[in-house]
C-alpha cells in the first residue's frame, strides 16, 4: 500500500456531533461580512486542533488576523511576506525535525500548514510552494481561492475566471473582462507527485474539515485547494455567500475532489449538473457577459468536467446519486 | 616567496596540482596560497592556476603576474598560451614533453631555465591514464625544490583515496626522469 | 584540539559551519558561494553535521525557510552571493526586523548587468541598511572566526538579530591556505547553545511578524534600531572573550602602521592584505603611510574611525562599489558623514576600485596615495574616481 | 483605545514586534459593523448546527442542551446563518427596531 492510502486506511471523518470545539482563530478578527476565505480558514484550522504551527502569505487572512497589537490567532503564527508561505513553513518544518531529531525538543508530532490567496500561491508564491512540495516536506498547504487580489482592492490573479470583472480586468468596449482562463492549481500540485491533494469548499463543511485532516495525517506535503467566496469582491449579497459556493459545486464549475497518491477521486458525483449561467447570475463581476460568452464558459466547464470524471475513471453515465452530508 | 602559475586544460588538474603543492608547503609548516584563474569551469579550456609559498606569512591577494616557475601540463598550449608572460629571467619553465631542456629552450626562445619530463608517458605506465597533474609535481620539486618530494605523500593520498598510492608513484618518477637544463 | 590545516577557504567555511552545530541550513548554489553550500551538503550526507540540510529553490525561499527556522528555535546558516543575495534582499529586511539569528556568509560579488561572477562588494552594500550585523573577513582564519563570532553575538538576549560574514567571492572562496580549525569542544566553550527567547511552538501560542499599523510601525522600528546600536558592545565583548579562547584579537577598525599615519588608507575585505604591502614598501622609502582596515561595517564603528582618522592629513577610502549618486561611493559617503559629525577634515580622496573581479595590486595602492597627496598639494577637490578604468 | 490602537513605547513591544497574547482580538466588538440582526426561533431550530459551522465569525457556540449561542458582540450581520438555516428559523432584523 502507498503512503498516503497506508496512512488513511483507518480515517474516522469528522460529523456535526464530533465537531472538535476550539476555534484556533478568535471572533474579533476583521475580516469583511461573510467572508466564506475566513470561514474555510476557520474550518480547516478547526479540523488540526491545537498542535499545529501556521505560516501565512501576506493577504486578507493576514491582514484581518494581526493588526497590532491584536492577533486573532490562539496558535503560533509567523507572517513573512506575500510569497513565501511554504518555504517559511518547509523552515519551521525543517527545524522542528532537526531539534526534535538532537533531542533538543520533544518531538511532539506537530502539524505545519502554510497558507496563502489564490495571488499569494498561483502568482508570486508559486515557485516556493513547488519548491515545498517537491522537497517533500511534512506539510500542509492551503490554497484560500477567492480568485483575485481581494486584499489589494479586487486585482485579477492567474485564479480569476474567465470573464470575471476586475479592477485590472475591467470590461469595455474591447475586453469582456478577465481574458484567461483559470489556472488549474490543484493539477499542478498533483502533477509534483505529492501524497495528498484536495479541492473542498466551505459550503460542505465536513467535507473540508476531513479533506484537511486527511492532509495532516499524510506523511510528505499535502495541498488543499479551497473555494473561498467573497462577496466583496465577487458583488454580491454576503447572505447568499454559501449560496454561491454550493452553486459552483452544482453548476461544476468548482468541482470537489482527492487525488490521493496520484489516485484522482471524485468527491461528489453531479449527474444532473446545473447551468452555469446560474452560478453567473448570483454575481455582479458576471453581469456584462454576453450569452455568447456564457455559452463560451459553459463549453469550457463541460470540457474540464469531462477531462476531470476521465481522470477518476468514472463514466457520465454511471454517475450516482449526489451524496449527501450528515448535514 | 615563490610564486608558481600552473597551466593547463580544465579537466586536467591544474588546479589541483597548484591545491597539492600549497597543501605540501601548509603540512611542512610553511605558507601558502592556491587558486585558480576565477571563472566558470569549462573543460577542455586553457586555465591558470596559481601558488605561492613562503616561510612568512603572505599578505598579497593579486593574481601571480610575475611567477619564479611556470609548469606547464599539457605541451599543446605552448603554442596557444604565453606560458613565459611575466617569467623571471632566473625561474624555471617546466613542461611536460618528449622534447629535451634545450630543445624547448630554443623552439620558444626561453630566457627562464627549462625542465622537462615526459609526463604523459609516465601517466600512462603508472596511472594508465593520461592524466600528468601529480606527475608534474615531480618536476616541479626536481626543478624548484620549493616543498620536499614526500610533504606531497600524504596530500597526494588524502585526495586520490585508493590511487593515491598510485599517483605518488608517478610522481616520483616523474621526479627521477626530469631532465633539468645544464 | 584544532589544528592547522591547508584548505579551501568555503571548505573551511562549511567545516566551521558543522563545528557550530547548526540545526537548519537552507541554501541555493551560486558562483562563487557554491563550494561552501556543496560541502555542507556532503557533511550532512556523511553525517558530520546533524542538521536539516534544504536545497531550496531559490535564495528567496533560501531566506524565507532559514526565517521559519528561526522562528521555530533552530540555529540557521546560509549563504550567498551577489544575484542571488539581491533576490533574498525582501526577506533579509524581515529576518532582522523580526530579531531572527541568522547567520549568513556572503561571498562577496557584483551584480548585474553585465553579469560578472567576479568579485567587488556591490552585494555587501545592496546589504547595508537591511539592519545585520556586518562583519568582513580579510582571509580564510578571519571567515573561520567570525563565523563562529557571528553566532555567539546574533544569539546573544541582548542582541538576537541575524549577521553577514562577509568574505569576497574566489579571492577568498577559491583559495587554499594555511587554516586553524579549532575543535567543537573549543568551540562550544566558546559558544553557547542557543536559547530563543521566543519560538513558534503549540504550548505556548505566539504571533509573529503581525501588521504594523501606523502606530507601532514607528516603534518597531526604533527597538530594531536600538537592538543594533545595542549590539556594538556584545560585539566587542564577543571578540574580547575570542582572543581569551583562541588567542586571535579582532577590533571594528584595524590599523597597520596608522600611528603616525599622513596619508591613510582605508579598506575593506580581502584587499587590505594587498595595501598592507603596499604601506610596507612605501614606509621603506620613508612616507609616512598608513592604513585602516573596516571590519565591522554594521553597525557602523564611528567612535573607532574617528579615533584612528583624527590624525591623518590625508584620507583614501577605497570602494569596492558604485554609489550611482554621481558624488561619491558608498563606503566613503558614510565615512564622509562620520568625519563631519565629528568636525574632522582630513584630505579625503575616494578610489573605486577592483569592480567585477578586477585585481587591485600593490601598484595600485602606491599610485592611490601618490596621486592623493599630489592633489591635496595642489588643493584639487575631493572626488571619487575608478581606478585602473580604460579611457 | 489605547491598548486597541497600540499606542505603547518601543521599550514595551515584544521581541520582533511580536504578540504574545494569543487572540487577544477577541477583545475587538466587530458587532459595531451591524446593520441587521440575525434572530434565531429556538422553537423551529432542530439543532443542525449549521448556523455555528458556517459562520465566518465564531458567532454561534454549541451549548450543552444542543442549541446554539449567538454572540452579538461579534456578529457582522452577514447574514449567511439566516439563509442556510434549513428550517428558517433566524430572522435577520434590523438594528434599532
Amino acid at each position: 500500500m502507498s503512503t498516503a492510502a497506508e496512512a488513511l486506511k483507518d480515517f474516522k471523518g469528522f460529523s456535526m456531533k464530533n465537531i472538535p470545539e476550539f476555534e484556533p482563530i478568535s471572533p474579533g478578527h476583521r475580516a469583511c461580512q461573510g467572508c466564506v476565505e475566513m470561514l474555510g480558514l476557520r474550518l480547516a484550522l478547526k479540523a488540526l486542533g491545537k498542535n499545529v504551527i501556521v505560516a501565512s502569505a501576506t493577504g486578507c487572512m493576514e491582514i484581518v488576523t494581526s493588526p497590532y497589537p491584536q492577533t486573532a490567532w490562539r496558535v503560533p503564527w509567523i507572517h513573512v511576506a506575500f510569497e513565501n508561505a511554504a518555504a517559511v513553513i518547509s523552515g519551521v518544518e525543517a527545524a522542528y525535525k532537526a531539534l526534535a531529531r538532537k533531542g533538543k525538543i520533544e518531538n511532539k508530532n506537530v502539524v505545519f500548514v502554510g497558507y496563502g490567496g489564490d495571488g499569494g500561491t498561483a502568482d508570486i508564491g508559486l515557485q516556493a510552494l513547488s519548491g515545498a512540495l517537491e522537497r517533500g516536506h511534512n506539510i500542509v498547504y492551503l490554497c484560500l481561492d477567492n480568485e483575485a487580489y481581494m486584499n489589494t482592492g479586487i486585482q485579477r490573479s492567474s485564479s480569476t475566471p474567465y470573464g470575471a470583472m476586475t479592477t485590472t480586468s475591467p470590461p469595455g468596449k474591447k475586453s469582456i473582462g478577465q481574458a484567461t482562463w483559470k489556472k488549474n492549481l490543484p493539477a499542478i500540485a498533483a502533477a509534483h507527485g505529492i501524497p495528498y491533494v484536495a479541492t473542498a469548499s466551505p459550503a460542505y463543511p465536513i467535507d473540508l474539515m476531513n479533506k484537511v485532516k486527511k492532509a495532516a495525517l499524510v506523511p510528505g506535503p499535502a495541498y488543499v485547494h479551497i473555494f473561498a467566496v467573497c462577496p466583496t469582491g465577487w458583488r454580491h449579497d454576503s447572505n447568499i455567500a454559501i449560496e454561491v459556493a454550493k452553486m459552483a459545486v452544482a453548476t461544476n464549475v468548482f468541482p470537489l475532489y482527492e487525488v490521493i497518491d496520484g489516485k484522482w477521486i471524485l468527491s461528489r458525483k453531479n449527474p444532473k449538473p446545473k447551468p452555469v449561467k446560474e452560478y453567473l447570475k448570483l454575481q455582479r463581476r458576471f453581469r456584462h457577459l454576453t450569452d455568447e460568452e456564457i455559452a463560451k464558459i459553459q463549453a469550457r466547464v463541460d470540457q474540464e468536467w469531462r477531462a476531470l470524471l476521465e481522470r477518476c475513471g468514472v463514466t457520465e453515465e454511471t454517475g450516482e446519486k449526489e451524496k449527501g452530508e450528515s448535514e | 616567496m615563490v610564486e608558481i602559475r600552473l597551466h593547463g586544460r580544465g579537466g586536467q588538474g591544474a588546479v589541483t596540482s597548484a591545491e597539492l603543492t600549497a597543501l605540501a608547503a601548509i603540512s611542512k609548516g610553511l605558507y601558502a596560497q592556491a587558486f585558480p584563474s576565477f571563472g566558470p569551469e569549462r573543460r577542455g579550456a586553457p586555465v591558470m592556476a596559481f601558488v605561492r609559498v613562503s616561510e612568512e606569512p603572505i599578505l598579497t591577494r593579486e593574481k601571480v603576474y610575475e611567477p619564479d616557475i611556470v609548469v606547464v601540463l599539457d605541451p599543446s598550449l605552448m603554442e596557444i598560451v604565453d606560458v613565459q608572460a611575466g617569467l623571471k629571467d632566473g625561474g624555471w619553465l617546466i613542461v611536460n614533453t618528449k622534447s629535451s631542456p634545450r630543445e624547448v629552450k630554443e623552439k620558444y626562445g626561453v630566457k627562464a631555465h627549462v625542465a622537462t619530463v615526459d609526463a604523459m608517458k609516465i601517466a600512462m605506465e603508472v596511472l594508465r591514464v593520461p592524466i600528468t597533474n601529480t606527475t608534474m609535481l615531480g618536476a616541479l620539486v626536481k626543478a624548484s625544490g620549493v616543498v620536499p618530494l614526500e610533504s606531497f605523500e600524504e596530500p597526494i593520498k588524502e585526495r586520490f583515496g585508493p590511487l593515491g598510492e598510485k599517483n605518488f608513484a608517478a610522481c616520483k618518477k616523474a621526479f627521477e626522469e626530469t631532465e633539468l637544463e645544464e | 584540539m584544532g589544528k592547522r590545516v591547508g584548505m579551501e577557504v568555503s571548505i573551511a567555511a562549511a567545516e566551521t559551519i558543522a563545528l557550530i552545530d547548526v540545526d537548519v541550513v537552507a541554501a541555493y548554489p551560486i558562483t562563487p558561494q557554491t563550494h561552501i553550500v556543496e560541502h555542507l551538503s556532503e557533511l550532512v550526507a556523511n553525517g558530520h553535521l546533524d542538521a536539516e540540510f534544504i536545497p531550496v529553490e531559490s535564495e528567496h525561499s533560501a531566506m524565507s525557510t532559514c526565517v521559519g527556522a528561526a522562528a521555530a528555535g533552530a540555529r540557521t546558516f546560509t549563504s550567498t552571493s551577489s544575484q542571488g543575495y539581491a533576490l533574498m534582499v525582501e526577506i533579509c529586511y524581515i529576518a532582522s526586523s523580526m530579531r531572527l539569528p541568522i547567520v549568513m556568509a556572503v561571498a562577496n560579488r557584483s551584480l548585474s548587468a553585465p553579469i560578472s561572477i567576479w568579485n567587488d562588494h556591490s552585494d555587501m552594500m545592496l546589504a547595508r541598511d537591511t539592519g545585520w550585523i556586518q562583519t568582513v573577513a580579510e582571509n580564510g582564519q578571519d571567515v573561520v572566526d567570525l563565523l563562529i563570532h557571528a553566532y555567539r553575538v546574533a544569539e546573544d538576549h541582548r542582541v538576537l538579530l541575524p549577521v553577514m560574514v562577509n568574505l569576497d567571492g574566489f579571492i577568498l572562496t577559491h583559495m587554499i591556505e594555511p587554516i586553524y580549525l579549532p575543535s567543537r569542544e573549543e568551540v562550544q566553550a566558546y559558544l553557547p547553545p542557543y536559547k530563543p527567547l521566543l519560538r513558534l511552538d503549540p504550548d505556548n501560542p505566539v504571533t509573529m511578524g503581525p501588521v504594523g499599523v501606523p502606530e507601532v510601525y514607528t516603534e518597531a522600528k526604533k527597538a530594531q534600531d536600538e537592538a543594533l546600536k545595542n549590539a556594538k558592545p556584545v560585539i566587542l565583548e564577543a571578540w574580547d572573550e575570542f582572543e581569551k579562547h583562541f588567542g586571535r584579537r579582532y577590533r571594528p577598525v584595524e590599523v597597520y602602521k596608522a600611528d603616525d599615519a599622513e596619508t591613510l588608507l582605508l579598506t575593506v575585505g580581502s584587499i587590505s592584505e594587498t595595501a598592507m604591502q603596499a604601506v610596507d614598501i612605501m614606509r621603506d622609502k620613508g612616507r609616512k603611510v598608513g592604513l585602516a582596515r573596516l571590519r565591522l561595517y554594521r553597525p557602523f564603528p564611528v567612535e573607532e574611525l574617528v579615533s584612528v582618522v583624527k590624525k591623518a592629513k590625508n584620507l583614501i577610502v577605497v570602494d569596492r562599489a558604485l554609489g550611482f549618486n554621481g558624488h561619491v561611493g558608498p563606503l566613503c559617503m558614510e565615512v564622509k558623514s562620520t568625519l563631519f559629525d565629528h568636525g574632522i577634515r582630513p584630505y579625503v580622496m575616494n578610489y573605486v576600485a577592483g569592480l567585477g573581479g578586477r585585481d587591485v595590486t600593490v601598484e595600485d595602492f602606491v599610485s592611490m596615495v601618490d596621486s592623493t597627496e599630489q592633489k591635496a598639494r595642489a588643493k584639487e577637490p575631493m572626488t571619487y574616481e575608478i581606478i585602473n578604468v580604460r579611457e | 483605545m489605547a491598548k486597541e490602537t497600540g499606542i505603547c513605547s518601543w521599550k514595551e513591544l515584544a521581541l520582533g514586534a511580536a504578540i504574545v497574547t494569543p487572540g487577544n482580538a477577541s477583545e475587538l466588538k466587530t458587532g459595531d459593523w451591524r446593520s441587521m440582526r440575525p434572530v434565531v426561533d429556538y422553537e423551529k431550530c432542530i439543532k443542525c448546527g449549521r448556523c455555528y459551522i458556517l459562520c465566518p465569525d465564531m458567532v454561534y457556540t454549541p451549548r450543552d442542551d444542543g442549541y446554539y449561542e449567538l454572540n452579538y458582540y461579534y456578529c457582522k450581520g452577514c447574514g449567511i446563518c439566516a439563509n442556510e438555516c434549513p428550517k428558517d428559523a433566524i430572522e435577520m432584523v434590523e438594528e434599532g427596531r
